[in-house]
């Protein structure tokens, strides 16, 4: 942990840096118009998903990410669909990211036999092994020692498939977590350790809960190389997020990737919460909605020439469409059997 | 003597229990998550932090472990911890600390130290949340010798028992259940019980039948009784709660009379504590007593589903107990 | 057809197990806290890390949780492994990757994944080590759906319902018992079972008396019988095995004919197992089926003691289940 | 976590080291002849302890600390009877170090109503509140947590006692331990956190274990004074505890002191378990042996001519006469009363 690194974390977690746009001299053009479709939708998705809970169509609860899309899309950039991946609570853009569905993930939310997860798990319980995505609770860190432990099955297994765990600063509290890193480390388990720092776990500022923002002073007490970068910037968390999933593969062990970001919701559903955050402000909010990294990407691809605000146009509208037919088609869907209840309880 | 009577809801009276303990035993302070934020616990401890101050009122990193833990530490030296934890399924991190440690406390040490800790833990379940977020473990800790298992259905117990729990020198699991804090009553003034002394409550009288519930299970089984009341079926009502330890005689006694029982329980069933009060009547009556064999309404063996369509089926209802109550004295 | 029998005792059955799974399937792997040790464990896993590599006969820093968890996790990704928990009692570090994640797996996501990993986890007690080293939990695991829970008590199935345990898709819980280790029996070659198929066993024929028993109360069960057979008391004795999901059905007929019903628990009473089997009779037999009431014989509701002079009236023995059956048919 | 320390682990772990006698110039003569009795007595009790094991006298396990005597007289020589003191499965020394009473040792360890835990504990549930000594635990890490609301506990009754929790390199593996130091920081809790580092958890070497061999690097992470010594040097432990107790008294919150020892015996009752640890070898014991902290402090007493052979032979008679009588006394004593079983569970 050497200084440089400290500095770095105590400029990212300032809200009034980082509004600029961001660079992407020599990203091959085409990825980076697939980051920007990919984080536009998953944010209209989230902002869809906020109105229908708020206007009470979707019954349960929602924990939007939305100013976190960066995150997931670049981190997915490097993963196959032979990946095993795990998310949490928040875990939306987890699977857009590798299966862009808007329609199976409404329905999922909605409670309908057609979602990723037949209806039975809601936002909160999300599964789409095809695509590598192995599933997402509620319980905070939850997944973790999981991701490790599909880590080892894929060295056992002789692949060069790797293991992901993304979680919070939140979850980075629970002694499970610390166990999984020093597993990790010991069995040389290749599983890359995804920490969005959004420096809030529900109302409390990680100052209340932590002596140091940073969380990557845990991969250096457990030996795991790791990056720290600005969740903001999909490129950014791209580069990283590939470096150690290379030394995953490559079979030299975990990586331990921390990101910082911030949500622009309350910690779930659709309002602000800033009487409920201890120490957020609607200024802060303010602020980080001015790191956008949607917008950030998109100001720099104008800027280079190899974007317009016409295709912007042309794109918002398409996603706008989809969209909503997807949300109209899970809206008439079926709910599960009645059976499913207990049908699903062990195999049959 | 005139006593003075307050109206109150669950919450609230929760909340009053709270602020009755802090003003009284400084040796009294409180730990867990969301105890900072207006909203965590719906109404039940509002504004503590602000009341009491945050060093008594503490609000914690997402370490169920060892906040357990330190509950249980502080508790030893001479404080009156009471730990809240939001979700009751959030304990599952923080076993040890509740049945290695606490419960065993007294016994390893040949009772030289008791672990004075009142864990509150919340049954928070329903609005599509799905299996990791609808536990009610009560049968669980009812199962653990050492610990005291608390299970307040009426407005009066929610604040009494919490009061009685914190001034206990045993680990006391005090269960509330959020879908219970909007029952009202009005309150006379606090009054210390001695937990140790507590036990289960005939909540309403009846002949025909006996009904067994705990938590929000005995405010269903009410509202079924009063209902059946309407229809001249006599109803006796009875409360458990406390788990553990479990005196039973005032159920075997009503079963000696009724010949009927019904236990109504929202944990799952195998396994769980319907059983136990099947099986400490049945154990204890004469094997002519029964009329007919005795019933329980549970959870079905199956985590809680999230989608409105399976959720609503999953927990059972006044209906279910008045048909059931019929069938049984049919 | 002729099988080949050999001679094992409960130790080494287990131990053949392993290496029957071990050789036949590249996806078991083993995991645990004491496998690269020669005794932690009996005898039953001797030299498995020298015979099958320690890359798939796992040692593990002390970190039961995460253990547990990336157990739970290989198993979701084509993997079948077994962890070993050399006692129970260090599982309390476990509980969230057992209830909240392994039991409800299948379910949250719709049937579409299952955690197809067995939990070895042994009662490891007496030898005055006290309340943290004794204890044993399976009312606990039989109360979680999802989680299917298997206590062998013949050296046979300490064999094959282990590897039925294995090959099963369903996260289950195997416990056995170190006081079952020096049984010794003949054991025809090994046939792989479907765990789902399994249920409660009668391991002997009788018509004055019901005795059922799971793990180490069912070897005592049997060797009370066999006396009080000599006596010309004719004892049933039924063999649960599996406690979730839970098929009383056998144990319902056989208390239909003997009309008494006597179950041992090596767990603690209130609200554990044997109250489970008695509820089970008596909501399903006729109230006029049963000659007298049930009976139940389990740990006391305290903690394991350690003094000598304690412990050994801690626990049950053949004499107070002969004398119990004699009391219930007089 | 400077580089320093980590060649200070590297020395203090190769048991060729550290054969010499240590430093003890400048210290109080009287606190040598003490801490030089404390640690002869603990060594023999346990040493008798080894043989009542042997033969049959004692029916439970017992974990013995032969080696390890000078971290628990080095500690205590800074605590007070109003301190809070947790210990785990290898606490005799832990204990007796506060309470330095063979008899009721030995009658706890008996299972006699005369010992510390009135019969109800044995070896491994050892209590004695009026000496400070909060009680023991086998399950590993058990009571960390509860020393850090101890220390809460002190705090908030606005007194300057503390808390201690003594555990070892193993427990370290248990997530609650990184739970409780994150806690015991934020709520800056006056509780020194103990550990005696001896390279092994039951039969797994730490190189099996953890990517590093030293402890501290967790205190680092999170933000907690520490201090490394040679756990065999009773000075050294006694300075560097009393440095960390001071800044705990002081309101300044947690400390973390690592100790570096070896156990001479194996890891539960008297035999050596050569064959049981995987990496010990009886060579490995034997140079161990000769970082004996008993030996070291003696041979540099007698060197500074404060101590001789002479003394140390007769202390050796009364305390091998203390400890023989200790032991035919609890021998002859009562077991508990059959009722206790059932009265201790609850209060009453
Ligand atoms: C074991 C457990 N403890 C507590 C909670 C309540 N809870 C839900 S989300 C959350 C905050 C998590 O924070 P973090 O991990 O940073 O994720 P974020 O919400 O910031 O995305 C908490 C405490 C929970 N769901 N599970
Ligand atoms: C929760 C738990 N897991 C496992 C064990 C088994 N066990 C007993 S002692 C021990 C090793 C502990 O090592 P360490 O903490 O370094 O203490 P040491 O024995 O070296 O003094 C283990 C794994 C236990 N008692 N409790
Ligand atoms: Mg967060
Ligand atoms: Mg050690």
């Amino acid at each position: 942990m050497n200084d440089l690194d400290i500095n770095q974390v105590n400029y990212l977690i300032d809200p009034a840096n980082c509004h600029n746009p961001i660079y992407i001299k020599g990203c091959d053009t085409n990825d980076l118009i697939n980051y920007l479709k990919m984080m536009m939708m998953i944010r209209k998705v989230e902002q869809k998903l906020a109105i229908g809970r708020r206007d009470g169509f979707i019954g349960g609860p929602v924990h939007l990410g939305v100013g976190q899309e960066a995150i997931a899309v670049g981190v997915s950039g490097s993963l196959t669909c032979d990946d095993r991946i795990f998310g949490a609570h928040r875990s939306h853009s987890h699977l857009l990211a590798l299966n862009p569905d808007p329609y199976r993930l409404f329905a999922e939310v909605l409670g309908k036999v057609t979602g990723f997860s037949r209806g039975m798990g809601g936002s909160m319980h999300l599964w789409d092994g095809p695509s590598g995505f192995y599933g997402s609770v509620p319980i905070v860190s939850g997944t973790v020692s999981l991701a490790v432990g599909a880590a080892m099955a894929a060295r056992l297994q002789k692949t060069n498939h790797i293991a992901v765990a993304y979680f919070g600063d939140g979850a980075m509290e629970e002694g499970v977590v610390h166990e999984s890193l020093n597993l990790a480390r010991i069995q040389e388990s290749p599983v890359l350790f995804v920490v969005e720092n959004n420096l809030f776990a529900s109302h409390m500022h990680i100052s209340l809960r932590q002596p140091s923002d940073m969380q990557s002073r845990f991969a250096v007490a457990n030996h795991i190389p790791y990056k720290l970068a600005d969740g903001n910037d999909v490129v950014a968390v791209k580069n990283a997020a590939s470096e150690l999933i290379t030394h995953s593969r490559n079979g030299q062990g975990p990586g331990f990737l921390e990101l910082i970001t911030y949500r622009w919701y309350g910690h779930v559903d659709w309002r602000d919460d800033i009487d409920v955050g201890v120490h957020r402000s609607l200024d802060d909010v303010d602020n980080w909605r001015m790191r956008d990294p949607v917008t950030r990407l998109s100001k720099a691809m104008i800027e280079q020439g190899i974007w317009s605000a016409e295709e912007e146009k042309k794109l918002i509208s398409m996603l706008d469409n989809q969209i909503s037919d997807a949300w109209e088609k899970a809206m008439n869907d079926s709910y599960p059997d009645e059976s499913a209840t207990l049908n699903c309880v062990y195999e049959i | 003597m005139i006593l003075k009577v307050k109206k109150q809801n669950y919450g609230t009276a929760i909340c009053s229990a709270f602020e009755y303990l802090l003003e009284k035993y400084p040796e009294v302070f409180v730990i867990g998550q969301g105890l900072w934020s207006p909203w965590y616990v719906g109404n039940s401890m509002t504004d503590l932090d602000k009341k009491f101050g945050v060093e008594r009122i503490i609000d914690t990193p997402v370490s169920e472990s060892a906040c357990t833990g330190a509950a249980v530490g502080a508790s030893l030296s001479g404080m009156r911890p009471i730990l809240v934890h939001p979700r009751m399924d959030f304990m599952l991190y923080a076993m040890d600390a509740v049945v290695n440690q606490a419960a065993k406390w007294s016994h390893m040490f040949g009772g030289q130290a008791h672990p004075a800790v009142t864990i509150r833990s919340i049954i928070n379940r329903g609005g599509e949340q799905g299996a990791q977020h609808s536990q009610a473990l009560h049968s669980w800790f009812a199962h653990v010798p050492g610990l005291r298992v608390v299970m307040p259905s009426t407005v009066k117990d929610a604040r009494d028992l919490l009061i009685a729990s914190v001034l206990c020198n045993d680990p006391v699991i005090y269960i509330d259940d959020r879908w219970l804090y909007e029952q009202e009553d009005d309150l006379p003034p606090i009054e210390e019980l001695s937990l140790a002394a507590q036990g289960p409550a005939c909540l309403r009288k009846g002949a025909d039948i006996t009904l067994v519930g705990s938590g929000f299970s005995t405010y269903l089984a009410n509202k079924a009784a009063e209902i059946l009341g309407k229809q001249a079926v006599s109803v006796e009502v009875i409360d458990i709660r406390i788990l553990n330890p479990f005196d039973a005689s005032l159920i075997i006694e009503s079963v000696e009379r009724t010949g009927v029982l019904l236990v109504v329980d929202l944990g799952w069933r195998n396994s769980g504590f319907a059983a136990e009060v099947i099986a400490r009547v049945t154990e204890n009556v004469g094997t002519d007593v029964l009329k007919c064999r005795p019933r329980r309404i549970t959870l079905p063996d199956a985590p809680a589903p999230t989608s409105r369509a399976l959720e609503s089926r999953y927990y059972t209802s006044t209906d279910e107990i008045i048909n059931t109550v019929k069938e049984l004295l049919s």
